[in-house]
């Protein structure tokens, strides 16, 4: 356990695997869209950080970065059109909880 | 053309007629009598077409008519366009062939709409069916044994009665789960012997486990008892037939399919299986016999009487196929097509006093015999044929059957025969019982009644319709040699390649004078 | 050094996980990105930290606030109905996959092989990433200009409101 | 670089630049665009998936192509790019008398359209992670935007929100995934990570579940299922058939590309096929069931394509060349038959959320041959011969049964009974349920636009239903085989 | 003789062009065609007949060609002329062309006139093919064909409000067809012992054959031949159809019921003889049975009032004498009975009808009498064949009937004793039913007032059928009193065909001349007593029945036999049809093997879509057990 807090490899992974859980666990016990939405890029996040981390031990594989830079990309255009659809959620039934959203169902 | 037409017989008889019917289908209902002639016009000529087959003569292998090329091959597993015909076949397609335009005939005022829709759907019914009939190739029967589900159930859908959606899903779910059960076996048994042709087949099946063989046909018979119909899978019968007055017939046109297909597929590509279980289908054959008489003693509703009692018949046909005797099988083939003539009149004067009368309970006739005594007398002949008396078509079907079962070698055969005789008896009482209810007797006195109705005996058209068919009960009462003939050397062949028991020699006499005491004490 | 960023980063996500407020929760995370960027640059590559700082931080979460300041709901809703099930279910889960996350982890020998041979590398620089960028992934970046567009013309589609 | 170089990658081109010029044609208008821009729109799109079609189909003759980079334009690329825009190109055609009907002409939706045509086929073309990532969103973005695309309609963005929210999440999936299996063997090219010595690892197991999850997601696998009635259902007609077809096509071929092409070469291959025989069982079950008591024809629709996807992850459960030729000439019967479905909504002028059972009532009088259409769609779902549901059905059970997974036939037979029960009840619908008064009154007051086009797609769908029945020999062995063998570089 | 194939197809062209223009055609036409066909069978059948006796060992075999068959079985299509069917052939085109005569005046008024002769020839066709196939089945053709036209002829007045002859005509056909079924069975059987169905075949095959003991498939067959011959022939416990069959026109009653359709089962036995030789245990059951039945409907005839049921259940008697005979191993005896009984039946049968007639359809003996003035020709007739049924001394049935009794007396003294008491029965009603029709007072004046004599047509066969009845004797004539049984040694090609040694008859011992004497004499004592009690009116009789109310209740109401079997058998019968139907099919099968599951499947679907809660946080938490099922499954 503790070579996990050594900075080593093993703890980054662990480190983002337990942040992409919480994302997970975000988007499950949370009903507000908006956090929900938060929770998504706490998961992307998490592979940014173990990707770095497995970059830095492949001897500082710059593809890892190129990839990362590829990662945020698709992170912001995830945000923009998520925010869209929260915009628009709330324009049409004013409302962001996302077990208020249920009228399709069955 | 006519080249053409000497290499490709089988083809024209089994696709123009889907054309046809699709063509029909897109008519708009405003042409709906023009829609309505053509498919007439088209029924009769294929028909007339269909009649050529009479002229052939059968090659050294028995086919009077072979179409083989290949069609498709995937992963080593070819699939064939094989159409055949030979006398295994050869009746019950120009049955088929002639009951269209008869069919057509016999409702021809009695739809009360879409009537191109229906003879479209007619015709492609008889592509399915024929199709059926004339495959060679295993998948490529199948194709035709599934796709006819989907005229049949379209015409008990629109022209059913109360219950028809109920009825018509029934039907097709219900012979969809016997056919696609039989699929897995069907793909299992091919791929042991990387084709679908039969003769591949029967020999893959040959080297399998009697285990295996035992699910094999456990598939194989699901799928064709419930077609039969066989007691027990039988209960889609009684709604198709009376939910849908008009399209009972074209139900009619295709229940044979099941014991052709039995006696064309499961005994020679099973035939230790078949022999191993024969028992358990005469069983299922006796009490199919004596239930559906039983059961068709007590209905009210004509239809259904007449629908019970084409499951006593199909006891019949079963019990002369498990004999695997060839008089047995001969008897079984013959019955198939007796029941395409005799329960098809039937049902289409049924229809007939439907059409005038709005109703088919029995107790809402009476007396029918003095308003219509032309339909009387063809019910009568009709009535005699379902029956089996001798010099109509029912006679020689059932002894011919008893006869085979009775003397097939198997140890249940002669109770069996017995016991099946009883239904020819139960057949008598529950047919004339109701004959007596609906045409004897004084006229019902209830002007809302059925009776009260029938303000004119049959037309031309319903003439035409009918008189064929009691031509046919005649003929093949009066001459069954012209239809038993054709499927001689065929049956023999099929039956001998399958190795069936050998029919117990006849226990007395054979040789003058020398048969010993001992073997008469059984 | 990466004990407290990592402390940062994953008390950052929890805070956000637990906290009311949308506002205080978006505020959390921020905190959490900052913790990512941290570790960025303890992993030898300011590169990625100061990007992680200026488009996460930066334009992602100022975003995020932006939409929560323009729909004004910074109280999470009450709930129709308490959902336990759902509640249970999930933290079950949650804790499952973590445990099971730490688990795979320790005992993974590729992952252990390979943190044991790690060699101190060289800080990542702008100009080593330009190049394999355009040299190499000439096509993930079309690609992810398509993205950025096909984003956009999305976002406009979903909620332009003269449309 | 010659032009030739550019081979792979043109089939992509016209519909990038497509999706990047449409949009400009409806900024700065009025509300009331021109009708005449409106089929200028329509017919650039066109050109657009044309021009690539017909270059595809130009390739199909050459052969594989050289790559771009990670870009492969192998045969089943070509495979893939063919099925791709053909069903866009349906797409497009009922989207127009769809769109017309719903008053909502925008050109913004075809770019989307195109943007995720481009997706679908990097996402297919390519075994680099990074690009197949890449490829997931920019096919997965503009779909969610699609969804809820006509904002008007209540349920639009609900539907939309719940297909991003799940879909962000198997994306993030996907993306760990990927980084583990970068991780692990330092390459992200699929084929070589998993041949790399990493192949047992645990961590290297764990990333290829989670890599797995991510295509069954846009498979509608059952458990990822559950987004799929709800944005089926919220989304416009033509869109909702093109996700259905297009998107579970693309993840498919994606999948056999991952799995029978690079999965099988390490540990993962066996396990991904038990985890596809447990899915499986799962899809049929719960798809089938829960299509079977559906009141709405196109949630029910949705349902079956859930269930679909069941049959189609049969065929990598039977894990043979046959099977998986099965699997792309079930996809292509599945495109046609299915678009088909969902453009009946359209072509009997179906607007808004109302498309329950009770609104089709004794529709398929009104047009006789679009209810032969229907009838021919529906039964070919139910893979009833002659048509060529009932072969896709055939390739894949026959491969299960070879491969001694008998019991999972019969699984699949017995689905596709109750299937059947339910595409029958659409049937029912269409031709034996008479309106009721009010419906009447209705359709009287609102006579359905027509929809020319809609129409026309339909008979090519049939069209192609029917003959994939009666002429598998120009389908199967010409075109899912040589995609198979000559892609995959399988030799049977 | 290659054209025999006329003598049973020219009744059937008659049929056909009655039924194809019989109603638009005229009477005459009718008339000719129907009456001409038969009687041009009549004269070919005499040329065959002569032909026949012409023919070595007497014997005619005309094939054409196969009929049916498959694999080793085939049916010949042929006939065979020989003594025995000669003889039938004879019997049924005579008397039918002197009942077609008849019916020519009886039937004058009737709307279904055209009708009524097409049946009544088809009936002659195959009644014809009965007699003369070669092979079991082409008989069989006309066994069950005759039952057909029964079928028709008895329900011919379909449209009467009460359904009678309707019911009648339904319940004489399952009747019979319970017997064929019996008829059936044999066939396969004997198929099943000699391989042909041929019948020239099977008795040859046979006569190789010793007596055969025990239970084998020829006494199964032979059994099963008997069954089907109580249906045709109306023995217990089939005979309930032929008192009902009354139903019909008489003439039909004349020809069908009384003369020639129930006979068939006695030619089956005579036809079958040296098999049924061979099956002693079958040769006891038939002659038990047919005693037994002689004496059952006899005592029910005692107290019938309606003219034609008496003469019903007399039939139904006398046929029982003729199985007795045949049980006694004399088939010649019991053929001739078949021969004289069809003269004297028919005979009482159209006298009968010539009362019915001449009183607009009275069948009630109570309401008649005081007819002897009014109609003599009827009258003298009637008591011609009165006398010659009671066995009056000199008459054709003296001659027939004490032979059965003394061929009965070898086998048993109980049969013949049963047969004596029989015999009293049928003088007792028969001199009641003359007493009450021509004798005393009329009971009811209007109807005797318009009474008058038949019409010739009518008359004259009565006195050609008188004449037959009378000289009949030609044919036999017990030995005991100075004749001949001529007839026995005319059948012997007939009913020893085959048989490898003519074993014949066992007819020695015993007093032929004491137990006839024994019989007429008890016979005449009950005429006596007959005419005694009904010569003076209903009296007597009334005063008899209130005596003895259980006795006459029994005898009344034919001891209950309907009655029981509607109880034991039809209405079990439905009431199980309809638990199959309602329990069984619908309930079991369709409801728990089909609905069910269908239901089951729904139910659990409808429970399936609960999981969809339209909550996304619930999706993906679903999203996440498959990522953990996944996982398990790749780590596990």
């Amino acid at each position: 356990m503790a070579h996990l807090l050594s900075g080593g490899l093993q703890g980054y992974v662990a480190v983002a695997l337990l942040l992409f859980v919480i994302g997970l666990a975000t988007v499950l016990l949370r009903r507000t869209l908006l956090m929900q939405f938060m929770g998504m890029e706490l998961m992307l996040n998490a592979a940014n950080v173990a990707l770095l981390a497995f970059a830095r031990w492949r001897g500082g594989d710059v593809q890892g970065t190129v990839t990362y830079l590829m990662i945020i990309a698709v992170a912001a255009c995830e945000a923009a059109v998520g925010l869209a659809l929260v915009i628009g959620l709330h324009r049409m039934r004013g409302t962001t909880d996302a077990d208020r959203t249920a009228s399709l169902k069955q | 053309m006519t080249t053409w037409m000497s290499t490709h017989l089988l083809s024209f008889l089994v696709f123009s007629p889907g054309a046809a019917g699709l063509a029909l289908l897109a008519f708009p209902e405003r042409q709906a009598r023009l829609a309505k002639l053509l498919g007439l016009l088209v029924a009769i000529a294929l028909f007339g077409v269909s009649l050529r087959a009479l002229s052939l003569t059968p090659d050294a292998s028995g086919w009077l008519f072979l179409e083989h090329r290949p069609w498709f091959s995937v992963a080593g597993l070819p699939v064939d366009y094989r159409l055949g015909l030979d006398g295994l076949n050869l009746w019950l397609a120009l049955l088929t062939a002639l009951l269209v335009p008869v069919t057509m005939l016999a409702t021809w005022s009695s739809l009360a709409k879409r009537e191109g829709t229906f003879a479209g759907l007619l015709l492609l019914l008889e592509t399915g069916v024929l199709g059926a009939l004339l495959s060679q190739d295993m998948l490529f029967f199948y194709l035709f044994w599934e796709g006819m589900l989907i005229p049949t159930t379209f015409m008990i859908w629109i022209w059913g009665g109360e219950d028809r959606r109920y009825a018509g899903t029934k039907y097709f779910l219900y012979l969809a789960s016997g056919s696609l059960l039989w699929l897995v076996g069907l793909l299992y048994l091919a791929g042991q012997a990387g084709s679908f042709s039969p003769e591949l087949m029967a020999q893959a099946a040959a080297g399998l486990s009697l285990h295996a063989q035992g699910w094999l046909f456990l598939a194989f018979v699901l799928a064709f008892a419930i077609k039969f119909p066989i007691f027990p899978v039988h209960t889609w019968m009684p709604d198709a037939y009376s939910q849908a007055p008009v399209a009972a017939v074209p139900v009619g046109m295709l229940v044979k399919l099941g014991g052709y297909g039995f006696l064309r597929f499961v005994i020679p590509i099973l035939p230790a299986a078949a022999a191993r279980h024969s028992h358990v289908l005469a069983v299922l054959a006796v009490v199919a016999i004596l239930f559906g008489s039983l059961v068709a003693l007590v209905q009210r509703d004509m239809k259904k009487l007449v629908a019970y009692s084409s499951l006593a018949h199909m006891g019949f046909v079963l019990l002369g196929l498990a004999s695997l005797s060839v008089i047995g099988v001969q008897g079984a083939l013959l019955q198939l097509v007796n029941l395409g003539v005799s329960t098809t009149a039937l049902f289409l004067m049924i229809g007939m006093l439907e059409r005038r009368a709005g109703t088919t309970m029995i107790a809402d006739f009476g007396g029918v015999a003095s308003r219509m005594p032309v339909l009387t007398g063809f019910w009568l002949l009709a009535a005699m044929a379902s029956i089996g008396l001798p010099l109509t078509n029912g006679f020689v079907g059932e002894f011919l059957i008893l006869n085979g079962t009775f003397t097939s070698g198997f140890a249940w055969g002669r109770v069996a025969a017995c016991l099946a005789t009883l239904g020819v008896l139960l057949g008598a009482a529950y047919l004339l019982w109701m004959t007596k209810r609906v045409f004897w007797g004084a006229e019902n006195a209830d002007p809302d009644g059925g009776t009260a109705k029938l303000a004119q005996d049959l037309t031309a058209r319903e003439l035409a319709a009918l008189l064929p068919l009691a031509a046919l009960i005649l003929w093949i009462g009066v001459h069954p040699r012209t239809f038993l003939a054709p499927s001689d050397r065929p049956v023999a062949q099929l039956l001998s390649d399958a190795q069936a028991p050998a029919p117990a020699a006849p226990a007395l006499g054979t040789a003058a004078g020398s048969a010993p005491l001992s073997e008469v004490h059984e | 050094m990466f004990a407290v960023f990592a402390l940062i980063t994953l008390l950052g996500a929890v805070l956000m996980l637990l906290q009311k407020n949308v506002i205080q929760a978006g505020l959390c995370l921020a905190l959490s990105f900052l913790g990512v960027a941290g570790l960025f640059v303890l992993l030898g590559n300011p590169v990625a930290g100061a990007l992680q700082v200026i488009v996460y931080a930066g334009a992602i979460l100022i975003l995020v606030l932006f939409v929560i300041m323009l729909l004004n709901h910074h109280e999470e809703e009450p709930a129709e109905r308490a959902r336990p099930l759902q509640r249970w279910a999930s933290v079950v889960l949650s804790a499952l996959l973590g445990a099971g996350a730490l688990a795979l982890v320790l005992a993974s020998p590729g992952l252990q092989a390979l943190g044991a041979a790690g060699t101190p590398v060289e800080p990542m620089t702008l100009e080593r990433v330009g190049t394999v960028l355009f040299r190499d992934h000439l096509l993930a970046v079309e690609t992810v200009g398509l993205l950025l567009l096909a984003a956009m013309v999305g976002a406009v589609a979903l909620v332009k409101k003269e449309l | 670089m010659m032009a030739k170089d550019f081979a792979a990658l043109w089939p992509l081109v016209f519909p990038a630049v497509g999706a990047c010029f449409l949009p400009l044609a409806s900024l700065d208008r009025e509300h009331d665009t021109a009708k005449w821009i409106r089929g200028v729109l329509y017919l650039v799109t066109l050109l657009a998936l044309g021009g690539s079609f017909f270059y595809l189909a130009d390739l199909w003759h050459v052969g594989g192509q050289p790559s771009f980079e990670a870009l492969r334009m192998d045969r089943l690329a070509q495979f893939s790019g063919i099925f791709i825009t053909v069903a866009a190109a349906i797409t497009v055609l009922q989207a127009w008398d769809h769109f017309h009907q719903e008053g909502w002409v925008k050109a913004e939706t075809l770019s989307l359209l195109l943007f995720s045509v481009t997706g679908m086929m990097l996402f297919t073309a390519t075994s680099n992670l990074l690009l197949m990532f890449l490829g997931l969103e920019l096919l997965s973005l503009p779909l969610y935007a699609l969804v809820g695309t006509v904002r008007t309609r209540p349920e639009a963005s609900e539907g939309a929100m719940k297909y991003f929210l799940t879909g962000a999440v198997a994306s993030s999936c996907f993306l760990m995934g990927t980084v583990l299996l970068y991780g692990l063997t330092g390459t992200l090219d699929l084929s070589r990570a998993m041949a790399s010595s990493a192949g047992s690892d645990p961590l290297f197991l764990a990333g290829a579940a989670l890599l797995l999850l991510g295509f069954l997601f846009k498979t509608s696998a059952v458990p990822f299922h559950q987004w799929t009635p709800d944005a089926y259902q919220a989304s416009p007609h033509p869109i909702a058939g093109f996700m259905s077809v297009a998107t579970k096509g693309a993840a498919f071929v994606a999948l056999l590309r991952a799995f029978p092409g690079a999965l099988s070469l390490g540990a993962a291959g066996p396990k991904a096929q038990q985890a596809f025989a447990v899915l499986a069982v799962l899809t049929l079950v719960l798809g089938n069931l829960t299509a079977l008591v559906q009141t709405d024809a196109k949630r029910m629709l949705a349902y079956s394509s859930i269930s679909h996807a069941g049959y189609l992850l049969l065929g990598f459960v039977a894990g043979t060349p046959a099977a998986y030729t099965g699997i792309l000439y079930y996809l292509a019967i599945y495109l046609a038959m299915n678009l088909g479905a969902f453009g009946l909504f359209t072509a009997y002028g179906l607007v808004g959320e109302d498309t329950s059972y009770d609104a089709l009532r004794g529709l398929g009088w009104k047009r006789p041959l679009l209810g032969l259409y229907a009838a021919i769609f529906m039964l070919s779902l139910a893979g009833i011969p002659p048509f060529g549901g009932f072969f896709g059905k055939y390739l894949i059970f026959k491969e299960l049964v070879g491969t001694g997974h008998t019991s999972l036939a019969v699984l699949g037979v017995l689905a596709s009974l109750v299937s059947l029960a339910y595409y029958l009840r659409f049937l029912v619908a269409l031709f034996l349920q008479a309106p009721t008064e009010a419906l009447e009154r209705r359709r009287a007051e609102q006579p359905a636009a027509p929809a020319a086009l809609a129409s026309a797609s339909l008979f090519v769908a049939a069209f192609i239903v029917v003959m994939g029945g009666l002429a598998q020999g120009l389908l199967i062995p010409g075109f899912a085989q040589r995609a198979i063998e000559e892609g995959l570089k399988l030799v049977r | 003789m290659h054209s025999a194939w006329l003598i049973p197809v020219l009744p059937l062209l008659g049929f056909l062009l009655n039924l194809l223009f019989g109603k638009r055609a005229g009477k005459a036409f009718v008339s000719a065609a129907g009456v001409g066909s038969v009687a041009l069978a009549f004269v070919l059948s005499v040329v065959a007949f002569k032909v026949m006796l012409a023919a070595p060992g007497h014997r005619l075999e005309i094939g054409y060609g196969e009929w049916m068959g498959a694999g080793a079985f085939s049916v010949p299509l042929g006939f065979v002329i020989d003594p025995l069917s000669g003889l039938m052939m004879l019997v049924i085109t005579g008397i039918g062309f002197l009942i077609h005569l008849y019916s020519v005046g009886y039937m004058g008024e009737d709307k279904g006139y055209g009708r009524y002769f097409a049946y009544l020839n088809l009936f002659v066709f195959f009644m014809l093919l009965l007699v003369m196939g070669s092979s079991l089945p082409l008989l069989f053709v006309g066994w069950e064909g005759v039952g057909l036209c029964s079928y028709l002829l008895i329900g011919f007045d379909y449209d009467l409000p009460d359904d009678v002859p309707a019911q009648a005509g339904l319940k004489a056909f399952l009747y019979n067809r319970v017997g064929d079924l019996g008829v059936l069975m044999g066939m396969l059987a004997l198929f099943a012992a000699f391989g042909t169905l041929t019948i020239g075949d099977i008795l040859v095959k046979a006569g190789h054959l010793g007596p055969q003991l025990g239970f084998g498939l020829l006494t199964f067959a032979t059994l099963m031949f008997f069954v089907g011959c109580t249906g045709k022939s109306a023995q217990l416990p089939l005979y309930l159809w032929l008192p009902d069959a009354m139903a019909g026109p008489t003439p039909v009653s004349a020809l069908i019921h009384a003369a020639t359709m129930v006979t068939s089962g006695v030619y089956l036995i005579v036809r079958m003889a040296p098999l049924f030789q061979l099956t002693p245990l079958t040769m006891d059951v038939i002659a038990w049975v047919g005693a037994a039945t002689a004496l059952f409907a006899a005592t029910i005839a005692i107290v019938q009032t309606d003219i034609k049921k008496v003469l019903a259940y007399s039939t139904v008697s006398q046929l029982g004498y003729m199985f007795l005979g045949l049980g006694s191993a004399g088939f010649a005896a019991g053929f001739f009975h078949v021969f004289t009984h069809a003269w004297f039946k028919a005979l009482l049968f159209l006298g009968a009808g010539s009362v019915i007639h001449a009183l607009h359809h009275e069948q009630d003996l109570l309401k008649m009498g005081g007819l002897w003035k009014k109609m003599p020709v009827t009258g003298w007739t009637m008591l011609i064949a009165t006398a010659c049924i009671i066995g009056f001394p000199g008459t054709s049935g003296f001659a027939s009937k004490d032979e059965i009794l003394y061929l009965a007396s070898l086998k048993s003294p109980v049969l013949y004793w049963m047969g004596v008491a029989g015999a009293c029965c049928t003088a007792f009603y028969m001199l009641r039913l003359f007493t009450l029709a021509f004798l005393g007072e009329p009971r009811d004046a209007h109807a005797h007032e318009h009474a008058h004599e038949s019409p010739a047509t009518m008359t004259v066969p009565l006195v050609v059928l008188a004449i037959g009845a009378l000289g009949a004797t030609a044919f036999g004539w017990p030995a005991a009193f100075g004749g001949s049984f001529r007839i026995e040694a005319f059948l012997e090609p007939s009913v020893s065909y085959g048989a490898a040694a003519a074993e014949g008859v066992v007819r020695h011992g015993g007093n032929p001349a004491l137990m006839a004497a024994i019989s007429t004499a008890l016979a005449l004592g009950f005429a006596w007593w007959g005419w005694s009690s009904y010569k003076g009116g209903l009296a007597l009789a009334e005063a008899r029945a209130a005596k003895w109310p259980f006795l006459h209740r029994l005898l009344a109401n034919k001891y209950f036999v309907d009655e029981g079997v509607d109880a034991a058998l039809v209405r079990p019968l439905r009431w199980f049809g309809n638990l199959l139907w309602k329990l069984f099919d619908v309930i079991v099968i369709d409801g728990i093997g089909v609905n069910l599951p269908a239901a089951l499947t729904r139910v659990s679907g409808d429970f399936i879509a609960l999981l969809q809660t339209g909550r996304v946080r619930n999706y993906v938490l679903t999203m996440g057990l498959g990522a953990l099922l996944l996982l398990y499954v790749f780590l596990k």
